[in-house]
């Protein structure tokens, strides 16, 4: 081993390192990079992706994650600020916040990366010695571990090679080198960033579910894989055992969790019902009523944001069967095809039958060895779980400082809430470092002048995995392709956004001297820039290339016409096709920012969201609609776990008056908007007398939380003894006497959510029942609680609290929408009646307070005034709805704005906390620029043409036309809004809106006709 | 005297004038004309003779002019400036003045808008004042508008309407004026419901002496039917018929509102006397000249004087 | 500006049926700013002619083109080069465009595209209304700087008729009456005594009562 | 006709109320002013109410004036002593300045200088009357002016909850009457039925009373007046009225201007406060039909 | 020629709303008739006459200009102006004798997927009754039914 010290240079402690590779360590990655932050990112697998890569399709969008993600994957790859350690694990580190220094190892890859194309001819000759598999997997895959790896490479298994120099001269690279050793040595950096994500729940132990007898029974993972286009059987659904398709798949939930099973995790792993229920949803969207699908399950927990909508969705619209029930076991007669599975239900104790080809058990996550191994040797405190434990309150900050954890580290959770915490993470660990600016365009060739070059057209068209391959045969369309004039090279390209197509393409650019490019494939809206970036770089003005969107637009749309679908490809193949040949360099435009940031909102998530952006240099204003900083939180007093919540956001406001770079505005409405990102004008009507102040911004952020519901149901503000539970909380802290003399205590869980007006889980309401159960038993033992329930859901570490609950005796109650809890005033008490579901009878408990779970929504009217004022979508129930809710989950759909808190969704104060941290670091991306991309789609006046006849000064709806001193319409490019109006109403014809010429729309017209006529 | 008027008689005598109005038939029917004469003959001073009233085409008031001179009334030849340019007009002028007719009344016109020609060109060579101008430099300096001069010019009485109710209100004494200065010896009102707001006008034509200058006849019009008044108040241009006389005849049965509708009439004739610079009353009751008599009567107006 | 509009499609229609092919010739002077006559205004109606055509078995070929002025002869010699290969020629430009189109091309027959309105001002985007009558011997100098002659429906020179009410004109609700614009104007500016003055009756001759009327600038003239 | 023959001739006034800047950038302003010459009779400009320091209002009651508009300007004694006001108030005659409201000035608290020492050398009643004093030559030390101002000056009744409320700012309107107040505005209008009411009471007063006409952006500020100012009386159905409407910002100039129509038979004239959107005036005198 | 009719419809999309709608529909997988053929424009204040009456020239048998909800347009008022605009082709479409009925205007949000998916269905269905544009070239109606 080469021992190498101290690679950094002279500010080694200004960096981040990020530990693990995965979706949550990429994003923290990519937040701190695009914030001209330095990172050095290190992960042990030989490729960056982690578990997500290995999943066929994500909630609740049901998108292909190769899509959503391999677009950050690569951008990863390009960004100058990260360093990328793969097969590197940590070996100990040293010193303290600020300064640390950290060992390395990295192990030996045997493949030069300089010199590796991934040509896999290695792969090929000496199978047995090439690694690519994810291991995970134990029957074989017959592929890479996924077609958009970073690094797009291979990774050699030395031991197992039997003849290394055949496999030295099979490499046309000459790429193989046997001489690697790996290395061993050390660098330094201020903060360092855990995100080594979880393992997954081994089932083999568990005899009753045959899992390591049976090969029709299999984990989720497995059967993602299966279901994969990219996985072993290229997205067959087949059984294992037979590979014939199975005609009833079963899921069993909560295999390795919640305490259920022999060495299971005593928490609920979060996600896994969704999980299965996407894993349902796709199978019958797939095959419909070829496969019957059945999940087993103890409580539904889908509590996330607009989740209980999938969960109707599945039900009712997909047909999928849900039975509360934990199976008994899988057994398998000798003579007898299916798996038998046995289990009972509440309303029978018969033990019931049923047989299904392949079940599929939902296995929970849990911290891997290694990694529990590595977080000890960092010297963080650990929970019994093996979970880094953080601050109540500051959920990525663990035990040590200057060491920050996100994702499945912190407790297990699903994509939007890994990456929010990731981006938290980023805010926290890049706060005290420097930027480090660089030349963005540094390493761009020069722009090739194809002005007076005949044209050149290079079409490719991607597969999209089945997502568009699976619909239409993208080798006709590329055939067709060829066949349209000026089409030079037309060809299929896989999964065109991955970085191993974008280099084929940039290297077809650059070998056929292409000039204009179309890419077949999906949104422009999502992924126009990512190919203009592409061409860019092969050395084409990056306005020269058109996307015929043939998979949001024909595929996806016309899954069951695929002859239908594959016309309609063609004809938007040969519309961009015509479209590009009208298309011309373009110059864009750009203009300085404003760096203040306007905060709306003044609760703990803006301020934390306030404090983190002023300490970071940035002036911020909150403008809180009220006369006082705080927000909800300032009626709630502990929490779950005990913590005391006033000290916390009594701080946070000495902390946020107190800050030089933040100003309040307190009983500030929001009445006008204007301007663009980088650039905005917010009015606001302030104070008693409502004077009407502009403040000028550069990015705006929603924290404006969300309102306490108060249905009118179950006597709530009829009778005395009836509370909500936010309530009961300031009873606890201010009368704990009162508490004290209560014998009987009923709560009811989900009253005004999971209802036909309100369909949506309020998420925060089984945590404060379980918290106030606890507290109440706590002033009185003897207090009989019950909680009656439709689901609990306490997911992630509430389970434990859940558990005790349950310990101690209180008594849980499942009722159904059929049959709602009844009640009745009774002098000061109230009757409570409500069915046992396993008695089977109605009980009647005469109680001296009944809670009401009555959890958190939107504010309808303040939303939809803001909605209209910022023009941002909502959610139907009023909630304001982010760009991706999977990957970009605190990110609005308009640039420049961002959501955190209970205004995104109800939550609690600690995940509020990691959103309103995330906003912080997804505000410095744009923040960190000095100045904004205006883009090229500008309104251009031919003065030869122009009447001066001010029609366009009239239509523009920002002012800009103008009529100049020569007597013509001037439109100032950096003032353009590029919507085109004048354009569209220009007598004269003399106005042009770039990219979206006449010519190129009429083109567009021609060619969708071409066929026709021919 | 400035003409064989007789109207003009009337009014220096210092008798308070009356006149009335008679439109001409839609066709050839000049028994029609005389009819409509013979009910106001011995009842009023002058009878108004209309030209293409509301731009409907009707026989001409020249002709329907002579037939009642032939009859041995004073017909009070009306002349728009809508349909002809000054050669027609002055032509017509010299013709009707050869007729013996000496009283004319000079108008603007109806817009061919509200007529059964809305498609005809409104000529308009001349408004009103100009043509007031013209008929008073015919008379008086023997010209013609080109400046030729007439031999054997027409002594014409020259009346001109003006309408208190229009907008704006404080341009209608000061148009008055300028009719007065272009040479008019008297005036016609638009027919007045609105006693108060014509007070109002009159105290301005007082204030500048215009009741002095020219000789001002008052306008009624008796209301045959609460649904007439209505479509006055609401459908004419600039008439003001104030909401308590709607609902006045509003008020009678369908048969009785006729009767109202003359007694309303009559009284605004008592009100209209006592007001400083009234020379006249001009009665218009289109297609209801049979009526006029009993209007004249009531209001005690008769019997004529002989002058 | 001269203002304009479209004919009604059918007329047009009917002007060039019996034509194979035709030039559609717009100006790009005031028709342009009034959105009658523009490079888009020509766009649309060549596509719409050829459409109405096409329902009835007839194709026509249409080229477009869209001169700075189709006033000056100058510009009309723009279409040489495409006049030869054309049956006929519509004009989307005045009067004044038409005939001076088919005074050049005398060969070839010349239609107009639209019919022109009057001489007028944008009262705002899309509006544009008549404000003068090219009487030859103007009057706004007695009338508070707005036109009793364009803009009274009787062009009453002294003083509004009986019918104006409201400030509006007894013809439509949607009419201002000009000599209430006037008088309020005159007021404003203190000027109340200019109205007595009686503005005699006109001379039409320069109006155009005295024949086609024409400029001559000796200076200049060649 | 001027602001002040108008109030005499009994003629309908309407003024519209724009701020002067927090700063020297005065182009809004100027051409807000621009824009409405004309269409409305004055511009009332209001001194550093509510306590923000901003450019004062005797500089843009001249700037309105350059604009030919007529400027009506506020005068209180919170920042000034007797002789600062006394100065400013012939400066702005000397300057084309005719019209004053005396207004009361809000407290500090929610000012923009918390740390301001309020003056308060006159009461309200004792500076109209120093306004009185100088009209007729004399200033409030008894000395003999070399040119007196002529000067109109107007005061404000504040918004009040119940009838005795109402009482105390009658009686205090009074009195400023007594000293020489010639004209009132009343606060915002949001209850007709409520107005009349007060104009029955308000007819006492012997002056004319012009409306506070109050522009509600949006649903939030409607609700916001509600909850925090239970005298002005926002009716739960105007609330809804906003919250049912497709466009809620335009609601809220229907509503101004339908408000405007109301009043006009009812009082002597309109001041229009639109906080900052200034270029809505127009749309609410359309839909008032003004 | 009706049986076997499959009328192609033109769509311009605002890239804000409308279009994001589309993708919106394809991400939820919601099926609508393929014979609609989007073009994105960044506000549907951008679709001129002259594209709209072009794609019936080129043979569109239905057009529809599809913007953002009242109030939400990103550019003001671009959506509205595109209304006006859409009424008066249709009643330029009528003169021509296309007919008014073979273009509409339709508002929806980004989030409306379902609500462009059906549009898309009814634009078909309703043009698939009103049948071939009376101006597809004569080429076109001479060659076999066309399917799309």
């Amino acid at each position: 081993m080469v021992e190498i010290q101290n690679m950094n240079g002279v500010q080694g402690h200004n960096k981040v390192l990020v530990i693990g590779g995965g979706l949550g360590g990429i994003r923290t990655a990519l937040d701190l990079a695009e914030a001209e932050k330095d990172v050095i990112l290190v992960d042990k697998a030989y490729a960056i992706g982690g578990l997500m890569t290995q999943l066929d399709r994500t909630f609740p969008t049901n998108n292909c994650d190769l899509c959503t993600l391999s677009p950050n994957l690569s951008e990863s790859g390009r960004k100058q600020h990260i360093e990328l350690l793969t097969m590197t694990s940590v070996k100990g580190v040293r010193g303290d916040k600020g300064n640390f220094t950290v060992s390395l190892e990295t192990a030996p890859r045997y493949i030069n990366l300089d010199k590796c194309t991934a040509c896999g001819e290695c792969h090929k000759h000496f199978p047995e010695c090439v690694r690519f598999t994810p291991g995970l997997d134990h029957r074989a895959p017959t592929c890479m571990r996924y077609p958009q790896a970073i690094p797009q490479s291979f990774s050699v298994d030395l031991e197992k090679c039997s003849d290394i120099n055949a496999l030295i001269k099979v490499c046309p690279a000459g790429a193989i080198s046997p001489d690697d050793i790996g290395r061993k040595f050390e660098i330094q950096c201020g903060s360092i960033v855990l995100s080594a994500g979880a393992a997954l729940f081994d089932p083999s132990g568990l005899d009753y579910l045959g899992y390591s007898v049976e090969p029709d029974v299999v984990t989720n993972l497995e059967y993602e894989r299966i279901m994969s286009a990219s996985g072993p059987t290229m997205g067959q659904l087949v059984r294992p055992s037979n590979g014939k398709q199975p005609k009833k798949v079963a899921w069993i939930q909560c295999v390795g969790s919640r305490g259920l099973q022999k060495g299971a995790a005593s928490y609920c792993s979060s996600a896994c019902c969704m999980i299965a229920l996407k894993e349902a949803i796709v199978t019958k969207e797939r095959f419909q009523d070829d496969i019957e699908t059945t999940i087993f399950y103890m409580d539904m927990r889908t509590f996330g944001k607009d989740y209980e909508l999938y969960l109707e969705r599945a039900k009712n619209k997909h047909g999928v069967r849900l039975i509360r029930s934990r199976p008994h076991s899988i057994l398998r007669d000798d003579n007898q095809d299916g798996l038998r599975l046995s289990y009972t239900t509440d309303d029978t104790s018969e033990m019931k039958n049923e047989d299904f080809d392949m079940v599929v058990l939902s296995t929970g996550f849990k911290i891997a060895d290694d990694v529990r191994e590595l977080s000890l040797k960092m010297g963080l405190t650990l929970n019994p779980s093996g979970f880094a434990v953080t601050e109540e309150f500051s959920p990525v900050e663990t035990s040590r400082p200057g060491i920050y954890v996100c994702g499945m580290m912190e407790s297990p959770k699903d994509i939007p809430e890994t990456m929010a915490q990731a981006s938290a993470a980023a805010c926290m660990a890049g706060k005290d470092l420097k930027v480090s600016l660089k030349d963005p365009d540094g390493d761009l060739p020069p722009e090739r002048d194809v002005t007076d070059e005949a044209l050149r057209i290079g079409v490719f068209i991607c597969d999209c995995g089945e997502n568009i391959g699976g619909v239409l045969d993208v080798l006709e369309i590329a055939e067709y392709s060829k066949s349209l004039p000026n089409v030079v090279v037309a060809e299929p390209q896989g999964h065109g956004c991955s970085r191993q197509s974008i280099e084929q393409i940039q290297k077809s650019i650059v070998e056929n001297g292409l000039n204009r490019v179309v890419i077949g494939g999906c949104s422009p809206r999502t992924h126009e820039a990512k190919f203009q970036e592409a061409i860019r770089k092969a050395g084409l003005n990056k306005y020269l290339v058109e996307i015929a969107n043939i998979r949001d637009q024909a595929t996806w749309v016309h899954a069951h016409l695929p002859e239908k679908a594959t016309r309609k490809a063609k004809d938007l193949m040969r519309m961009a096709v015509g479209a590009v040949a009208e298309s011309h360099p373009l110059k864009d435009h750009s203009l300085p920012i404003n760096k203040d940031v306007l905060v709306v909102g003044g609760g703990v998530t803006g301020m934390t969201t306030a404090l983190r952006l002023a300490d970071q240099g940035f002036k911020v204003y909150i403008a809180e609609k009220t006369n006082s900083l705080g927000g909800m939180a300032k009626n709630i007093h502990t929490t779950l776990s005990g913590s005391e919540v006033r000290p916390f956001v009594d701080n946070l406001i000495e902390q946020t008056k107190a800050h030089a770079n933040i100003q309040v505005i307190t009983r500030a409405i929001i009445v006008d908007h204007s301007g663009m990102p980088g650039m905005f004008k917010t009015g606001m009507q302030v104070g008693p007398q409502m004077f009407y102040r502009t403040i000028q911004h550069g990015v705006t952020i929603l924290a404006t939380g969300a309102l306490a519901n108060r249905p009118k149901q179950y006597l709530l503000g009829e009778s005395e003894a009836v509370g909500t539970q936010l309530e009961t909380d300031t009873l606890l802290a201010d009368n704990p006497e009162t508490v004290k003399s209560w014998d009987n205590v009923v709560m009811i869980q989900c009253v005004g959510s999971r209802i036909p007006e309100n369909p949506n889980c309020s998420r925060i309401c089984c945590q404060a029942a379980i918290k106030n159960a606890l507290q109440i038993r706590k002033l009185n033992p003897e207090t009989r609680i019950f909680v009656l329930y439709r689901d609990m859901r306490t997911y992630g570490f509430q389970e434990e609290y859940y558990l005790e609950a349950r310990k101690q005796g209180v008594i849980f109650v499942r009722y159904s929408l059929d049959h709602l809890p009844q009640v009745q005033a009774v002098g000061k008490q109230v009757e409570v009646t409500f069915t046992d579901p396993i008695l089977g009878r109605a009980i009647t408990v005469t109680a001296d307070r009944l809670c009401l779970s009555t959890g958190l929504i939107a504010d309808e009217d303040s939303t939809e005034d803001l909605a209209r004022i910022f023009k941002l979508p909502r959610t139907q129930d009023g909630f304001f709805l982010e760009d991706h809710v999977k990957l970009r989950p605190v990110d609005l759909p308009v640039p420049g704005f961002y959501v955190a808190g209970t205004a995104h969704s109800p939550k609690t104060i600690r995940e509020s906390v990691t959103q309103a941290q995330a906003v912080a670091s997804r505000a410095q991306l744009l923040l960190a620029r000095d100045a904004i991309n205006l883009g090229a789609a500008v309104a251009r006046v031919d003065s030869t043409k122009c009447a001066a006849c001010l029609i366009c000064v009239r239509a523009c709806p920002f002012d800009v036309p103008f009529i100049n001193a020569d007597g013509y319409s001037e439109i100032d490019p950096a003032k353009c809004h590029g919507c085109g109006l004048c354009a569209s109403e220009c007598p004269a014809k003399a106005i042009q809106l770039m990219q979206f010429e006449d010519d190129r729309i009429v083109a567009k017209l021609e060619q969708l006709f071409e066929r026709m006529v021919a | 005297m400035k003409t064989e008027s007789h109207l003009e008689k009337v009014l220096v005598s210092g008798n308070l004038a009356v006149t009335s109005e008679c439109g001409p038939p839609r066709g050839c029917l000049p028994d029609h004309v005389r009819e409509k004469g013979g009910y106001l003959r011995g009842v009023v001073d002058a009878i108004n003779v209309t030209d293409n009233q509301t731009a409907m085409v009707r026989m001409s008031s020249l002709a329907a002019s002579v037939l009642l001179k032939q009859e041995g009334l004073n017909p009070l030849y009306q002349m728009v400036t809508r349909d002809r340019n000054r050669l027609a007009m002055q032509a017509d002028i010299i013709g009707a003045y050869s007729l013996g007719i000496d009283t004319m009344l000079c108008l603007s016109g109806d817009h061919t808008q509200f007529g059964d020609h809305p498609m005809a060109a409104n000529v308009h060579d001349l408004d009103s004042i100009q043509l007031i101008q013209m008929v008073k430099a015919m008379r008086d300096e023997g010209k013609f508008q080109g400046g030729a001069d007439i031999k054997g010019p027409p002594k014409m009485f020259i009346g001109a309407a003006a309408n208190p109710f229009a907008d704006p209100f404080e341009l209608r004494v000061l148009r008055l004026a300028k009719k007065v200065a272009a040479g008019a010896d008297f005036i016609q009102t638009q027919c007045i419901f609105n006693v108060d707001k014509f007070e109002k006008w009159m105290e301005q034509v007082r204030r500048r002496g215009l009741h002095k200058q020219v000789y001002i006849l008052a306008g009624v019009t008796p209301m045959k039917s609460v649904g007439a008044a209505r479509y006055m108040k609401n459908k004419v241009p600039g008439m003001d018929v104030p909401q308590d006389l709607v609902d006045r005849m509003g008020s009678v049965p369908k048969e009785k509102q006729p009767e109202e509708g003359i007694t309303i009439c009559i009284e605004t004739i008592d009100r209209l006397k006592k007001i400083e610079g009234i020379a006249g009353f001009h009665i218009m009751a289109i297609d209801w000249e049979e009526k006029v008599k009993e209007i004249v009567d009531r209001a005690g107006l008769l019997p004529r004087p002989q002058v | 500006m001269i203002t304009a509009e479209r004919k009604p499609l059918e007329e047009l229609i009917e002007y060039v049926r019996p034509f194979k092919r035709i030039l559609l010739v717009g100006c790009n002077e005031c028709v342009t700013v009034c959105s009658a006559g523009g490079r888009k205004e020509v766009g649309l109606l060549a596509s719409g002619l050829k459409m109405a055509l096409l329902q009835s078995g007839t194709t026509i070929e249409i080229r477009e083109h869209t001169l700075e002025r189709q006033c000056d002869p100058e510009y009309i010699d723009e279409l040489l080069p495409m006049i030869d290969g054309v049956d006929a020629v519509m004009s989307m430009a005045c009067g004044c465009g038409v005939q001076e189109v088919a005074r050049r091309y005398k060969d070839k027959p010349v239609f107009p595209a639209l019919n022109t309105k009057f001489m007028g001002a944008s009262e705002r985007q899309g509006v544009w209304a008549e404000r003068c009558q090219g009487c030859g011997n103007c009057l706004l100098g007695m009338t508070g700087g707005i036109c009793p002659i364009a803009r009274c429906s009787k062009r009453l020179m002294n003083g509004p008729c009986g019918g104006s009410v409201t400030g509006k004109c007894e013809i439509s609700k949607d009419v201002d009456c000009a000599w209430q614009l006037i008088w309020d104007r005159l007021k404003a500016l203190g000027l109340e005594d200019q109205y007595l003055k009686i503005i005699p009756a006109k001379d039409w001759r320069p109006a155009g009562g005295g024949g086609p009327r024409k400029i001559i600038r000796e200076d200049l003239a060649a | 006709m001027s602001f002040q023959k108008r109030l005499l001739a009994h003629e309908f006034v309407v003024l519209a109320e724009m701020h002067t800047p927090k700063g020297v950038n005065i182009s809004r302003l100027v051409t807000d002013a621009r824009r409405m010459k004309g269409r409305i009779d004055a511009i009332v400009v209001p001194d550093m109410d509510n306590g923000i320091m901003r450019m004062s209002a005797l500089a843009g009651g001249v700037l309105m004036q350059q604009q030919g508009v007529e400027a009506i300007i506020h005068v209180y004694c919170r920042d000034r002593n007797r002789m600062a006001l006394q100065g400013d108030i012939l400066a702005a005659h000397v300057l084309g300045i005719q019209n004053l409201i005396v207004v009361h000035s809000e407290d500090m608290s929610q000012s923009d200088h918390i740390e301001a020492k309020p003056v308060y050398d006159l009461t309200e009643v004792g500076l109209v009357e120093v306004i009185q004093s100088l009209n007729k030559g004399k200033d409030m030390g008894g000395f003999d002016l070399d040119g007196a101002p002529s000067l109109t000056t107007g005061c404000t009744i504040a918004s009040y909850e119940d009838d005795r409320a109402l009482d105390v700012e009658l009686d205090a309107a009074r009195k400023k009457i007594a000293a020489g107040c010639s004209f009132v505005i009343t606060p915002p209008v949001f209850d007709l039925d409520r107005f009349i009411t007060f104009m029955e009471k308000a007819k006492g007063l012997g002056v004319p009373v012009i409306p506070t006409i109050f522009l509600i952006k949006s649903l939030a500020i409607a609700q916001y007046i509600a909850n925090s100012e239970p005298g002005a009386h926002i009716s739960d159905e105007l609330i809804r009225r906003i919250r049912k409407s497709p466009n809620r910002d335009t609601e809220g100039i229907r509503i101004a201007g339908e408000t405007i129509a109301a009043v006009k038979n009812i009082a002597q004239g309109v001041m229009i406060q639109t906080l900052g959107w200034e270029h809505r005036l127009p749309s609410i005198l359309d839909v008032a039909g003004l | 020629m009706m049986e076997n009719f499959e009328p192609v419809i033109v769509a311009f999309c605002c890239h804000y709303c409308a279009y994001t709608a589309a993708d919106m529909a394809g991400s939820q997988r919601l099926e609508y008739s393929p014979n609609v053929k989007i073009i994105r424009v960044p506000c549907s204040g951008k679709v001129d006459a002259i594209h709209i009456i072009k794609a019936f020239e080129k043979g569109a048998d239905g057009v529809y200009v599809a913007g953002c909800l009242d109030g939400d347009c990103h550019f003001k008022n671009g959506n509205n102006r595109a209304s006006r605009r859409v009424e008066y082709v249709q009643k330029y479409l009528d003169e021509i004798g296309i007919g008014s009925e073979r273009l509409e205007m339709v508002k929806m949000s980004a989030g409306m997927g379902y609500l462009f998916a059906q549009i898309a269905i009814d634009m078909t269905e309703k043009i698939r009754k009103l049948g071939p544009s009376p101006v597809r070239p004569l080429a076109m109606q001479a060659s076999q039914p066309i399917a799309c």
